[in-house]
């Protein structure tokens, strides 16, 4: 109906290769990123401004559910090239972020060692002695996490040539299972804690942060005082009031200031000197990143899956036999598959631990049923899609939320607790069944004729 | 050099002391039985419907909450067994009726994702009706163990063996003596032919299920009488997955042999190795084993070896 | 100095706009584009080449094929050696085909491909003045070693050579040729008798192209798919004579089965097409929506229903509600919009139909969605314009006044047109006896065609004047009118009337297998074949309703009431231009209708209710065959006067 | 135009007794020939003669217990079907193997994949590659760079790409199948859709052209195509084709050369008129009740 296809037409290869062969759909894309990275923040904003909206919401829709849209959506995107492209079932999938998330952690925490010794008084005394530098950029570890899974991904991808289907699937829950065992018996990955919890420290963006003391002059003299400002990006810290301050000034943007949480009074101003207070990112900056690395790596995806390495794996998917008498290597389409795979995976787990939870628990973040769930929303949103991976992503987060959110209605009937979350697991199993029954080629299919119809609209074909 | 060899041979250093290496094994042994017998549901319906049937951990789960919820109620434990067969047979049906036949035709990993459906709703259906604690399973098998040569055995352990014998021997005799038996098989060895002589396959795939479902009640009542019904009991029958892709989908006796080989294994290293590492690595040794053993033999213990045609 | 003569043009357009696409081809999958100046260079070099070969001043040079770039500037370059092109359809058979090449002496052919090269060597025997033939593509061309062939790059290889040694030789060709000069023979495929060579000046070409361009303010911008002949007067004027003028851009179609695929891709600003086209167009739009959802057709009918009240209106500039305007807006996004889209007439500024008379429905389905579709009336003699229908002066039922610099006048006595203009033709090559009866010494052009002009100083066509005719009781019988009434109902395809001479008017009618078979198939009637569902009562009854209808219009008009249809005969096949039945433009040869199929005409006159019929057909891969069947007659009732009267 | 006229090149492949087990059956058994450039080299025989098996051979799917093959002068080692792929051997199937979920033109498309090898790394082949010394580093960086470019579809990839569909639309022009560019194969007929395989194979520019019953299950008219494809094939750019096909009529027409095989065991080789007069043939052939191939004839 929208669509004006006439008189668009290409002069070259390179314009006719294009990601978008239709004007519409290109303006459709460009119109969807300015609202996800303008309209939704600002409008938010105001609406918490305007008191239309109670900021404690907009804190939950983004930290609650936009942010794990985002994550999941990564993950998805992940697994389908390797199921949905390269046609190779994977069970793993939550291992393989669980990998990108301690790589993560590991780099930001300077690769810590433990060091026992005896102290004098014969006690063992454990330090942790950092081997690197700590990384603060997210950027850099979030490149990092994807590049350590690829690597693991690729070892857990050998197995591929010569095992095939769903013996393969089995094979990859060795990667699940393993994965997950390290991330709570290998204790250098999570520091040697007691809980197996790794918790992400503070990471900025530019380095424009400015934490410290500075003196500058008031109308009665000269004061001490602290000045946050700068641009956060993931983690919280908990600094000191600086001896002799007696103001402290939250100057610029991307950070907030959780006076309340430490300091005796909430009163800014009488800040007592060697109290403490928290410093954390606004939801927004979170937001913004994390959209913006799943903006740029669903290009690279539609990238790579349009040219000679997607036409690649297809080939593999599709028969690998002929594939492989057209000259294409199977191992090496099959493990580069892993290996981007994974690196997206890598990259999804990293955003989980950085901009999602902040602080996790291994064996239970990256649980199997986590692998499943993202199985999920591969085979929900349509294999061999990327807007299949975002839609089947959305379905299978948004579900339970939605489910939770009408939970007070279902409580009143029934006043038990475990009862109404029973109930909710059974319709989400009832609805996956229904789905696949009713479109087992997932909403990507959907969407496919959702647009056909519009294509020829007011035609019926 | 001395640590890494004690390292490499720790499972084998067990039998120096030989009871207690014994014990380990025996407890592999029948550890691996128990997997055997999940295996042998999931095999059951993959070779009658070629679905790689995720939900048959779930189903040994809801099988035996039935039958603790009816024996809890009070019920005489025969008619309790009886009341669960029935369920199980009358699941077979509504899987039949809801799902399956809806299914046909589809690609098998829509099939398995179906699966995996199930298995969350049948989950959390088993535990809505019979509630979530843990349930003490009793159906009279004798508690307690004898020592011959000073070797503990539980006597449940024992029974346990017993019974998996006797229900292999039982669907040997069902799959080569009855006229459905010989069906089954001749729906697993080609569809079409199947059909063309006449053979129902959707009363193939009720008898299979249903009688997956009687199998993984089996196993639910050994396992739950061990160490009670609970939520964990269907995440323990993913070991059966290892089992499965060493022994076959398709072959029983792969089935029996590869549990066989999974709950030993994985005893022996657990026992073995799992005190260097910190312990707890039969999570996931199985599947290392089992992935490593396909690398080598692709077409796993008992397959044919595998000529691609084009 | 104006530039009068095309290669000028192109020389001019080369420095003017040099870097803008002047012509573009779909081919290997995208549309290769060449600009102005690329489009010279082709030119040069292949003028070259064939100058290399032997061509040379007042040579003729067939070119034979689809409408492709080569073939264009083939005939560029050959006008710009002085030669003169002789574009010829490339369906026409082997006879044909020889019948040209031999009447106007020509000595090179320029031809598309394998099939034309074929067609060629098999006539070169009797075409004794072919002396040489050049392809464009070499596809299959290989074991071909006939020393008389080459391939355009060869001749473009020729050419550069040739080039490198005379430099100036382009430049002097180009500037000796002179408007004066002939541009071009166009042979007219009459209804009867040997086709006729129509002699085109430059000037005549140029004129009505400057002419044309100026009336329509057609810009340097537009776009258009050239898709009808090459051979045809209308292609050589748009998409050579107006795109040199005006500097617009020509599209080619990837090939004859595309061009509907290549038309929405490229979505012309400006388009040409006969009413046939318009006509099977918007047949199966309503044929496609029938299959549409309940609520998708209402819409479309709901919509539709109001374009039919203010469509035109608006068009027009007229005042319109502004509730309406509203309401056409939203239809405009609904309904419109997205039609004019799947038709590829999104971009479409100007459409143009000539040729035959359109129905009024078409014409008004196509300017109520907001389509500037408009009429003119013009010949091959006259390079193309005669009237055109100026911007909001558009009735369904003329062809509008006359074009600037074109007089017009009707013979009151023959009622047949007549004009004179500047571009009128220079004469019938080789057929003096033919130019004397067609254009008289002080430059009047005979039409051949009986019109009149109307109060609002249109003119209104009725029919060929020859064919006008009388029936026993005195009315006057216009074939052509009651056919164009006939054929503008869906389901009739082509009708042939009689009447001439007789005491009623009958009609012989072939229908439309594809809105027929929609209609049968929506009704559950099976049919295996066109003979079939045209043996049909139901069908004869739809058609004979359509009639019924056609004679209550006519009863309107006291001079034509007397002829209306009295029975009618639905024929067993389709009329087809392979067995001679119609022109290649489609238009119905009478006299080879009447004589083909005389044992019909006679059962609609002698009261039988049932004819047999044999009639000798040429199937698609070429084999003759008979066709016959026995095929049923039905009466149609008049409508009298009185009738007209009680009912309104 | 008779087999005599037409001049041959060089033995481009030279099969010496091949025999071929699976277990204990014996698929084919000291079979030889010479396919020589710019033939058209037919294996007929009845079903189960071990033909497909013969092909498999050749592309390096299957591996010959016994026997040696010569390919472009050089004996050949055991090797992997791609490796057959990257020496030149293009092959089609005889139930289509297209790539389902690619449209028409990704199928021909992958079949410029060998010739695709990315940029980066064939600047390391052409000039790189003599320095020893950086090869460990150089090779690995060339085509992490090219993964690189890959993903940003920019620069020499994206030239690269266009480079290889003008490749792979003159394949589209060639086979006429401009019409179906864009669909999905899975949705073309059967006629098509062999044909596009056909594509995909020429796309890769193969020395050794392998096709495995092109014509099956074709109507009249799609089997003329598919014969003045061949043939143009063959004249237009010497393309050598090896091809097994039961239409006799067919195979009389355009081969150059025939090998008979039944049961796995050559009986004849010859010109097609030597083979159609042989004995051993027509007992081959009416033994095996394939009279009306013969008939066809």
């Amino acid at each position: 109906m929208f669509y004006r296809e006439a008189g668009q037409f290409y002069t070259t290869y390179a314009k006719d290769q294009g990601i978008f062969q239709l004007k519409q759909d290109k303006y459709g894309l460009w119109g969807l990123l300015f609202f996800a990275f303008l309209v939704v923040p600002i409008g938010l904003y105001l609406l918490v401004q305007g008191g239309v909206m109670a900021g404690t919401t907009k804190d939950y829709l983004y930290n609650s559910i936009l942010l794990l849209l985002l994550v999941n959506c990564m993950a998805a995107m992940g697994l389908n090239i390797l199921t949905g492209y390269c046609g190779q079932i994977s069970l793993g999938t939550a291992a393989f972020m669980g990998v990108g998330a301690f790589t993560a952690y590991k780099f930001s925490t300077g690769m810590n060692y433990r060091v026992q010794k005896e102290d004098n008084a014969g006690e063992l005394v454990s330090t942790l002695v950092p081997i690197l530098p700590q990384i603060d950029n997210p950027i850099a570890l979030i490149l990092l996490a994807g590049a350590v899974t690829a690597i693991v991904g690729v070892l857990f991808g050998l197995p591929s040539l010569r095992i095939k289907g769903f013996y393969l699937a089995v094979a990859t829950l060795a990667a699940q299972f393993f994965l997950v065992w390290c991330f709570s018996r290998v204790e250098w990955l999570y520091d040697y804690t007691s809980s197996s919890t790794i918790q992400i420290p503070l990471l900025k963006v530019l380095s424009f942060i400015e934490t410290g003391t500075i003196t500058f002059g008031m109308p009665d003299g000269s004061t001490k005082a602290v000045s946050v400002s700068g641009f956060l990006v993931a983690g919280s810290e908990t600094l000191k009031v600086p001896d002799g301050a007696k103001t402290i000034v939250s100057a610029s943007g991307f950070i907030l200031t959780d006076f309340s949480k430490a300091l005796s009074s909430p009163d800014a101003s009488r800040a007592v000197t060697g109290e403490t207070f928290r410093i954390y990112p606004v939801p927004e900056t979170k937001y913004i990143f994390s959209l913006a690395i799943v903006v740029v790596f669903a290009f690279i995806m539609k990238n790579l899956v349009r040219g000679r390495i997607g036409r690649a794996w297809m080939a593999i998917r599709d028969m690998d036999i002929a594939a492989q008498l057209i000259g294409i290597r199977p191992l090496a389409t099959k493990l580069l598959a892993f290996a981007v795979s994974s690196f997206f995976c890598g990259v999804a787990g990293a955003m989980l631990l950085i901009f999602y939870l902040g602080a996790l628990e291994g064996a239970e973040a990256f649980n199997i049923n986590e692998s499943f769930s993202i199985l999920f929303m591969v085979i929900i949103g349509g294999l061999g899609s990327i807007t299949g991976s975002f839609l089947g992503a959305a379905f299978i987060t948004l579900t339970p939320i939605i489910l939770i959110n009408v939970q007070p209605a279902i409580s009143d009937v029934f006043q038990d607790k475990a009862l109404v979350e029973h109930i909710q697991f059974m319709v989400f199993g009832a609805l996956i069944i229904l789905f696949l029954i009713m479109e087992p080629l997932g909403l990507s299919r959907l969407w496919q004729i959702a647009k056909e119809k519009l294509r020829q609209w007011p035609f019926p074909y | 050099m001395g640590e890494i060899l004690e390292f490499i041979f720790a499972p084998i250093l067990i039998f120096e002391s030989w009871r207690f290496g014994m014990e380990v094994v025996i407890s592999g042994l029948l550890a691996g039985v128990m997997y055997s017998l999940v295996a042998l549901g999931f095999v059951l319906i993959y070779k009658a419907s070629g679905m790689f049937n995720f939900a048959q951990g779930v189903l040994v789960l809801f099988a035996a909450l039935n039958l603790a919820g009816f024996i809890g109620l009070g019920v005489p434990i025969p008619l309790a067994i009886i009341l669960t067969i029935g369920i199980m047979i009358l699941f077979a049906i509504v899987v039949e009726y809801l799902i399956l036949r809806h299914l046909v035709n589809q690609e098998q990993i829509i099939l398995f994702m179906a699966t995996i459906g199930l298995a969350f709703f049948l989950s959390a259906f088993g535990e809505t009706i019979w509630g979530s604690e843990v349930k003490k399973l009793d159906v009279g098998i004798p508690q307690g163990r004898f020592e011959p040569f000073g070797i503990q055995i539980q006597y449940l352990e024992l029974t346990a063996g017993a019974v998996a014998a006797a229900l292999v021997i039982c669907l040997a005799i069902f799959f080569n003596k009855t006229k459905i038996g010989r069906a089954l098989r001749a729906v697993a060895d080609d569809h079409q032919a199947a059909l063309s002589v006449g053979i129902n396959l959707r009363t193939i795939w009720i008898i299979v299920w249903a009688v997956s479902g009687i199998v993984a009640l089996v196993a639910g009542t050994m396992w739950g009488a061990k160490s009670g019904v609970q939520f964990s009991l269907s995440e323990i029958a993913l070991k059966a997955l290892p089992v499965l892709i060493l022994g076959g989908f398709e072959s029983i006796p792969g089935a029996i042999i590869g549990g066989l080989i999974i709950g030993l294994g994985e005893k022996l290293a657990e026992v073995g190795w799992g005190p260097y590492v910190g312990g707890a690595i039969e999570d996931w040794f199985a599947y290392i084993l089992a992935m490593v053993f396909l690398v080598f033999r692709p077409q796993g213990l008992f397959g044919e070896k595998i000529i691609e045609r084009v | 100095m104006a530039a009068d003569t095309f290669p000028k043009f192109l020389d001019s357009n080369a420095q003017s706009r040099g870097n803008r696409p002047a012509i573009r081809e779909k081919q290997l999958g995208i549309w290769q584009t060449y600009s102005w100046k690329e489009s010279r260079d082709e030119v040069v070099t292949i003028a070259h080449g064939l100058a290399a070969s032997g061509v040379s001043r007042g040579h003729r040079i067939a070119i034979v094929g689809d409408n492709r770039p080569y073939l264009y500037w083939s005939m560029i370059a050959a006008q710009a050696l002085g030669a003169i092109p002789v574009p010829v359809y490339q369906d026409s058979g082997a006879q044909e085909l020889a019948y040209v090449l031999d009447h106007a002496g020509v000595s090179f052919a320029v031809v598309e491909d394998q099939e034309q090269v074929d067609k060629l060597l098999e006539i070169k025997e009797t075409a004794s003045s072919l002396t040489s033939i050049v392809y464009c593509d070499p596809r299959g061309m290989r074991d071909y070693d006939q020393d008389f062939l080459q391939s355009i790059s060869e001749v473009k290889r020729a050419g550069e050579a040739h080039k490198a040694a005379n430099p100036g030789f382009y430049g002097e060709e180009v500037s000796t040729g002179s408007g004066e000069d002939t541009a071009i023979f166009l042979y007219t495929s009459g209804t009867t008798g040997n086709p006729k060579g129509v002699v085109l000046t430059f000037d005549n070409l140029i004129s009505m192209s400057e002419m044309s361009v100026k009336l329509e303010n057609i810009r340097h911008d537009e776009d258009t798919l050239a898709y009808l002949p090459m051979a045809w007067v209308g292609d050589n004027l748009f998409s050579i004579g107006q795109s040199y003028v005006a500097g617009f851009t020509v599209n080619c179609p990837e090939s004859q089965e595309t061009v509907l695929a290549d038309l929405q891709e490229i979505g012309p600003t400006y388009f040409f097409a006969p009413p046939r086209i318009f006509e099977n167009i918007l047949t199966s739009v309503t044929v496609r929506m029938q299959d549409a959802s309940r609520p998708k057709r209402w819409l479309f009918d709901y919509f539709m229903e109001h374009a039919r009240n203010v469509g035109v209106r608006i068009l027009q500039k007229e005042s319109v509600g502004l509730g309406a305007r509203f309401k056409y807006w939203l239809g405009e996004i609904l309904v419109y919009g997205p039609l004019k889209n799947t038709l590829g007439l999104t971009r479409v500024r100007r459409v143009y139909t000539a040729g035959e008379a359109i129905g009024p429905d078409i014409f008004d389905f196509y300017r109520s969605i907001g389509l500037n579709m408009k009429q003119l009336y013009g010949q091959t003699e006259a390079s193309v314009f005669v009237t055109m229908q100026p911007d909001n002066e558009v009735y369904a039922d003329t062809v509008g006044k006359a074009c600037p610099g074109v007089e017009l006048r009707v013979d009151p006595n023959t009622r047949e047109v007549l004009y004179r203009s500047d571009g009128v033709f220079k004469e019938y090559h080789k057929n003096a006896e033919a130019t004397r009866e067609t254009k008289t010494d002080d430059g009047w052009v005979h039409t051949g065609d009986a019109g009149f002009i109307d109060s609002n100083g249109h003119l209104k066509i009725i029919d060929r004047a020859k064919d006008v005719g009388v029936l026993n009781n005195n009315s006057m019988f216009a074939p052509k009118y009651l056919e164009n009434k006939l054929k503008f109902f869906p389901f009739i395809q082509e009708a042939v009337t009689f009447g001439a001479g007789r005491d009623f008017t009958t009609a012989m009618i072939s229908i439309d297998i594809e809105a027929v078979g929609g209609w049968a198939e929506r009704h559950n009637a099976s049919y295996a074949s066109y003979r079939e569902l045209a043996a049909k009562p139901a069908v004869y009854e739809e058609i004979r309703k359509n009639i019924e209808q056609v004679n209550a219009d006519l009863a309107d008009d006291p001079e034509l009431a007397g002829a209306q249809i009295a029975r009618f005969v639905l024929l067993h096949k389709e009329l087809d231009a392979d067995d001679g039945e119609l022109t290649r433009t489609r238009k119905v040869r009478r006299r080879f209708i009447n004589d083909r199929y005389e044992s019909v005409i006679n059962g609609l006159y002698d009261g039988s209710d049932k004819v047999h019929i044999e009639v000798e057909t040429i199937f698609e891969d070429g084999r003759k065959g008979v066709s016959a069947a026995d095929i049923a007659i039905m009466d149609v009732t008049a409508t009298s006067a009185a009738q007209l009267k009680k009912a309104s | 135009m008779s087999a005599t006229e037409r001049q041959f090149g060089d033995v481009l492949l030279k099969v010496d007794n091949i025999t071929l087990r699976f277990g204990g059956v014996k698929a084919i058994t000291d079979v030889s020939f010479e396919i020589r450039e710019k033939q058209i080299f037919a294996i007929i025989g009845p079903n189960g003669a071990g033909k497909t098996s013969m092909l498999n051979v050749i592309n390096g799917f299957y591996h010959p217990q016994e026997g040696t093959i010569t390919y472009k002068g050089n004996p050949r080692q055991q090797m992997k079907p791609h490796e057959a792929a990257e020496t030149g051997i293009a092959r089609t199937f005889q139930n289509v193997a297209l790539f389902r979920g690619m449209s028409t033109l990704d199928n021909v498309m992958t079949g410029r994949l060998l010739k695709m090898s990315g940029p980066a790394l064939r600047y390391y082949h052409q000039k790189l590659a003599n320095l020893p010394v950086i090869n460990y580093l150089t090779y690995p960086a060339m085509w992490f760079g090219d993964l690189i470019l890959d993903s940003l579809y920019w620069g020499p990839y994206q030239r690269e790409e266009v480079k290889h569909r003008k490749a792979a639309e003159e394949v589209i022009d060639f086979l006429e199948i401009q019409s179906i560019r864009r669909t999905p194969v899975g949705r073309l007929p059967y006629g098509l859709q062999k044909r596009v395989e056909l594509g995909r194979a020429l796309a890769m520019e193969p020395d050794l052209l392998l096709l495995d019953e092109p014509m099956a299950g074709m109507n009249l008219e799609e089997k003329e195509d598919m014969c003045r494809f061949i043939i143009d094939l063959n004249h237009e750019f010497g393309t050598t084709m090896a091809l097994i096909e039961h239409d006799m009529g067919v195979v009389m027409d355009i081969s150059d050369q025939v090998v008979v095989l039944n049961y796995g065991r050559k009986i004849a080789d010859g010109t097609p008129n030597e083979v159609q007069a042989d004995q051993d043939v027509i007992d081959a052939y009416l033994g095996v009740a394939h009279e009306a191939d013969l008939e066809e004839k």
